[in-house]
């Protein structure tokens, strides 16, 4: 049996979604895909050197820069899910329905607390491009803004320690939601802007650099992540009854 | 026993018992305050067990000690500061000599006499203290060594001193030496001395009274041969023992033939001439050694008998008259019914 | 393989001209660490003494307990840690949470059982004659305490130094106690892993090589103990 | 506070029906911890007695040097043994990256100061004596060392103990080195460290639970030489 | 030493420094095989340092040591399963007696008869097996402890035995054994034995020679005495030293005040009436100790003057012509010019 060798970000291996695929993609193709769940960052960085075989990851900036510096190959688009900002129920700054823009600036208005994951990762990209796009200069060390330097889960726990705002993604959130049997401390504020789609993609290591690369069993992965049997089960895959992922190769 | 002074140590039904073997049973025992007293026995009698009982190291199995009058044990502050322990294997700490010497006054919140005081107690012990004090402790001599642990204790000017073999490594100089320190430590703090050793001329030179101990029995005061077992049936109410030079030693039957049995000195009649008289038991032997008490003016001979060696306190007159010179062959004369059986239940 | 070169380099620039950042982490390790080893020292040396000289029914399971100790994991310490300071634990009230007090508490129970087991080991291979040589000399129970710790120093040293790697270079309660929180709770081992999952593997290593250049430096200030005699 | 009580139901659960996912958590961890602890107690042995019998010049250097290396971060050693071992490192060739040997390889590296320091200490304590009594009844060099080791045991138990419980649970180089695979490298650490990133705080507590179970009969099974004398 | 064997050991121009101290210096010395030599000397002397350095423990400051001819060093594998040592401080091992006497034997490749041969050694040092062998090392006391280890290197059946204070905390009679087990090894095995012992009477009793060590100096053969300095100006050509009782040491005038003379025991006469003959020194003595060396028929005299104690060897004539018992006091006289000086450069 062939192996093949992932690195892949934490909120795919959080969520369940692979350990929900991969055995269904073992039965159909007969290859053994292993992954290794990191930052976004070193998953990146791994492919770089060579040490892993494909990729999936949500960063598109950056994952667009592994491939026009001749890392990657075939980045294929496959799913989305979504950020939403949340906080504590009482909603100091008052963010509740307003857009991101605006609710980042009453962020920084009321200087309420919000914790920030400052690990580099696509989550973390994400926010900082909020940022810039809300104006203003970007918030360092300002005692209101906290920077974690960790994963998703920890970074909102630390939200609500500090009864502060966060923005995470819709999948790691609903397990939050779930780890607190529904009726956590904090909630949903802010959702559904279009500049908080979360797009996930499947990247092959570029076999030229990297000779050992097995990049026809990465390709038959990619191709089945984006093919209509991937495509199903990733709408298919739920949590708490709630859809995380949308497939979205075809677009 | 009887002075008029209450006893410093009085103990009571003391028993030290090491894995299931009994290495001390002292029913009853009293010394007196400014005594010295020696200890002498083989290997293994109990000696160190006795001292560091009685220096509160260790607990007892059962029994008692009271220091002046009242029972004590480990740790006690009364005793603490007062008692002190020459150990038979000297431990020296990791520090320099003087630093060792120095330790219990230290301990004590040292006055300001403490340099002079560990100067006085190596040059006691005859350590130069300008040749000695600074080097670290293990750069001694196995003897040198001895006498650091020993200044330790003289340093702390103590009320009891017990002291475990303190000649075992050292030389007759410094033997000589330390007899002058303990008795000056008597005369000068009233120091009561209670010391084990196997060289028995310096422990009759330095001890107002020597006991014996023998398989974890005490005998106090007289000196005393002991005639260890097996023993076989010599017909009618009585035992007997060979010896290696083929002699045999006779006693009256007692109730263990591996026990073992004593008699004591006074009771042995030492002559050039062989003494024949009835039930009386003659043996033969030679004058091994003598050695002058100088405190006394007596002489302690020992006598080898087959393996045997008997130890007599005699005047000197006794030897002139007699003309009992090393090397000479001499008899031994005791009646059987004056050997005594060691209780070892 | 370059990036360790790469880091080299940088662990020097690092060193050389501290970056604020790389300075704030510093004192946070240094902070925490040096709470934690207090605390687990004087909690932990006379636990060790107590275990090591005296001889008593249990005693080795005991010894088995504590060396089990030893393999505490990191995680669950900061786990267990969160548990009591966390707004709703029970010390909640403290506000220790993502503070560097609250660090070192989780590092002191972390540190602790290995203060106690070398401690008790250092005091365990005295010479038997020493307790006999301190108590006859006079020393109380305070002192016989002291007087051994000083005289098994070479082991008690080791058991502090090797205390001390240990809570310099724990993440997880680093991590889960302190939050990471960059210019307050961030270590030197919460950088480094995070700059390793960023893919900074040059960075990581170079704050690598700087946290052992401040183990160095405390290591150095140390070996006044290993002299034999003053 | 809750999950700590279901964090203890859920070990004792764990532990009485093994679930194949622990399971496979606890086979990886010893696998990796045991092959690492004989690389490092068979380099580390010698090479503290080496270090704690000899008087050399520059052997108080060199013991800062490896009491330094006690606080060597464990993702440190990871990006070390990564740089190498990677498919473009030196050692690529060798096909170590994501699997136990390699996690072995990192945990020895992390142990074998630990072995060497506390080895040395535990040399250094023996009376002097001993070597002179060994050399006197006719031991050649191999001999000394061996029956050295033998005095020394209590000393050297410590230090194996120490070691094993860094390697245990350490995280970096197993998450570092083995990339976490499920089934294959995902170590007790790794998971428990990934049950805390997901959340899954009770399950955390659980398997670090399990961990110190493990540690403890480990320790068990060692005590047998901590008796006196047979 | 110029028998037909060649020597068993040779020294040449050995010397042993600690901390720039020299704590020996050995021009020329051979040791024939088979010997039996005792050393004697004061704390420091330097004895223990030569026993470490015959016995390929310690390595010398410089000179060499040549074993049967060739010269060895420590490790040596032709030496480490032949000469063996009993330190000073008996070390046990954590481990049972029967153990620690079998460790030497187990390295060298235990033989089927292992356990007779510790069972043997056990007994020649008065230990009975069946009561000792089990026994862990620290239920044992000072003198057995002792006597473990000797048994463990008798044990060895060793070409050359080294035997640093053997009987230092040992009963008598252990003492007498430990002789007997000496002699039985020189007989049985051939084995060359160096003995250092504060026990005068106890050496000269089991040595066929026995030689004197001070101040890191070795004097073969003969009994001496030791007069330590400082010295003064006594006149022409002449340095003195007061004793402690008030009488005066006359020495020819050396090199340095500070050093130590000596004298030979054949040179002094001992007299129980005084001799007056003109420049002769005339000390006044008292006779403290006689012991009879049995293996010679001779008698080992110790006579004090002042702190001094002078040691000859006598024939039991002379004593008995003389009276000399203890406790008498004796005249000792002696030529100045009989006087040496140890050269402490
Ligand atoms: N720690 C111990 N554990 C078990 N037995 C012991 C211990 N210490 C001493 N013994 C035993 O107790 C008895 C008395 O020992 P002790 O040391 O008092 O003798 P001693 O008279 O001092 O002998 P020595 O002249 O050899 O010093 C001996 O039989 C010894 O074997
Ligand atoms: N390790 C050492 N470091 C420094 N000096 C030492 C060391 N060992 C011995 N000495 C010194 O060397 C000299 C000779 O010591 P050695 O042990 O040989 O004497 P000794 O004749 O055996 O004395 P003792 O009768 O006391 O055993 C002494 O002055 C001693 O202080
Ligand atoms: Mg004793
Ligand atoms: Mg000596």
């Amino acid at each position: 049996q062939q192996t093949l060798m992932m690195a892949t970000t934490t909120s795919t291996d959080d969520t369940g979604l692979l350990d929900y695929l991969m055995p269904l993609f073992t039965k159909d193709s007969g290859i053994d895909l292993k992954w290794t769940a990191t930052g976004t960052g070193k998953a990146l960085k791994l492919g770089e050197n060579c040490d892993v075989d494909v990729l999936l990851v949500h960063a598109p900036p950056a994952e667009k820069k592994f491939v026009e510096d001749g890392f990657g190959i075939n980045r294929r688009q496959v799913m989305y899910n979504d950020f939403v900002l949340i906080g504590p129920a009482g909603d100091p700054a008052a963010i509740k329905g307003k857009t991101v823009k605006e609710a980042l600036a009453a962020i920084r208005a009321k200087q309420s607390v919000f914790t920030s994951r400052g690990d580099k990762s696509g989550t973390h990209q994400q926010e900082l491009a909020l940022w810039k796009a809300a104006g203003g200069p970007m918030p360092e060390k300002e005692p209101w803004y906290v920077q974690t330097g960790q994963g998703m889960l920890a970074t909102i726990n630390v939200a609500a320690e500090r009864n502060g705002y966060t923005m995470t993604d819709r999948g790691t959130f609903i397990k939050y939601e779930a780890d607190h049997k529904g009726n956590p401390p904090l909630k949903i504020l802010v959702e559904g802007d279009q500049v908080l789609l979360n797009q996930y993609s499947v990247i092959t290591v570029n076999p030229a650099r990297c000779p050992k690369v097995k990049a026809d069993l990465a390709e038959t992965f990619s191709k089945w992540m984006a093919g209509e049997r991937g495509q199903q089960l990733i709408a298919g895959f739920k949590l708490l009854d709630k859809q995380l992922f949308t497939p979205n190769a075809n677009e | 026993m009887s002075s008029g002074k209450p006893p410093i140590f009085r103990i009571e039904a003391l028993q030290q018992h090491y894995g299931g073997r009994r290495a001390l049973f002292v029913p009853h025992l009293e010394i007196a305050p400014g005594a010295i007293v020696g200890l002498m026995g083989p290997n293994g009698s109990g000696k160190s067990t006795l001292l560091r009982l009685l220096g509160f190291i260790e607990k007892p199995s059962s029994g008692l000690i009271h220091f002046k009058g009242r029972t004590a044990a480990p740790f006690d502050p009364r005793i603490r500061s007062r008692v002190t322990l020459l150990p038979q294997d000297p431990y020296l700490m990791n520090r320099s000599v003087f630093d060792n010497v120095a330790y219990g006054i230290k301990l004590r919140g040292a006055g300001s006499d403490s340099v002079q005081r560990v100067h006085r107690a190596l040059a006691a012990v005859g350590l130069a203290p300008a040749q000695f004090a600074r080097r670290p402790w293990f750069a001694l001599s196995g003897g040198e060594a001895q006498r650091v642990a020993l200044a330790a204790r003289l340093a702390l000017e103590p009320e009891v001193l017990l002291m475990d073999e303190p000649t075992a490594s050292v030389d007759a100089e410094s033997a000589e030496r330390i007899r002058r320190a303990a008795l000056a430590a008597r005369d000068q703090w009233g120091t009561t001395l209670i010391v084990a050793s196997h060289d028995w001329s310096w422990l009759f030179e330095v001890c107002d009274a020597v006991w014996h101990l023998y398989a974890g029995t005490v005998f106090p005061a007289g000196t005393r041969t002991f005639f260890p077992g097996p023993w076989e049936q010599a017909g009618e109410g009585a035992w007997r023992r060979r010896l290696a030079d083929g002699q045999w030693l006779i006693a009256p039957a007692g109730t263990d033939p591996s026990a073992p049995a004593y008699i004591e000195s006074q009771k042995l009649i030492l002559s050039r001439a062989p003494m024949v008289e009835g039930s009386r038991v003659v043996l033969k032997g030679t004058v091994l050694r003598q050695a002058l008490i100088r405190r006394t003016g007596k002489v302690v001979v020992t006598v080898g008998i087959g393996e045997l060696t008997l130890t007599a306190v005699l005047a000197p007159e006794t030897l002139r008259n007699e003309g009992m010179a090393p090397g000479d062959g001499i008899f031994v004369t005791y009646a059987p019914e004056d050997v005594s059986w060691i209780d070892s239940s | 393989m370059e990036f360790l070169l790469d880091g080299f380099v940088q662990a020097i620039i690092l060193l050389v001209h501290l970056d604020p950042e790389t300075y704030s982490a510093i004192r946070a390790t240094l902070w925490s660490s040096s709470a934690a080893m207090a605390v687990s020292l004087v909690l932990g040396l006379p636990a060790g003494f107590w275990l090591g000289y005296h001889n008593f029914y249990g005693k080795h399971a005991l010894r088995t307990v504590v060396d089990t100790l030893l393999s505490l994991p990191t995680v669950l310490v900061g786990l267990i840690v969160y548990a009591f300071i966390s707004r709703q634990g029970p010390l909640g009230e403290m506000g220790l949470l993502f503070t560097l007090p609250g660090i070192a508490v989780g590092q002191a129970i972390l540190a602790w059982p290995v203060v106690v087991a070398l401690t008790a080991t250092a005091v365990e291979s005295m010479d038997r004659q020493l307790s006999i040589t301190l108590r006859s000399l006079g020393a109380d129970r305070r002192q016989l305490l002291l007087s051994t710790l000083w005289e098994a120093r070479f082991g008690i040293l080791a058991a502090g130094v090797t205390a001390y790697g240990r809570v310099m270079t724990e993440v997880g309660i680093s991590m889960m106690v302190g939050g990471n929180i960059k210019w307050a709770t961030r270590t030197m081992t919460t950088a480094i892993a995070l700059e390793t999952n960023k893919g900074m593997f040059a960075t990581g290593v170079a704050l690598g090589l700087v946290l052992l250049a401040i183990a160095f430096a405390v290591n150095v200030s140390l070996s006044f103990l290993r002299r034999q005699v003053r």
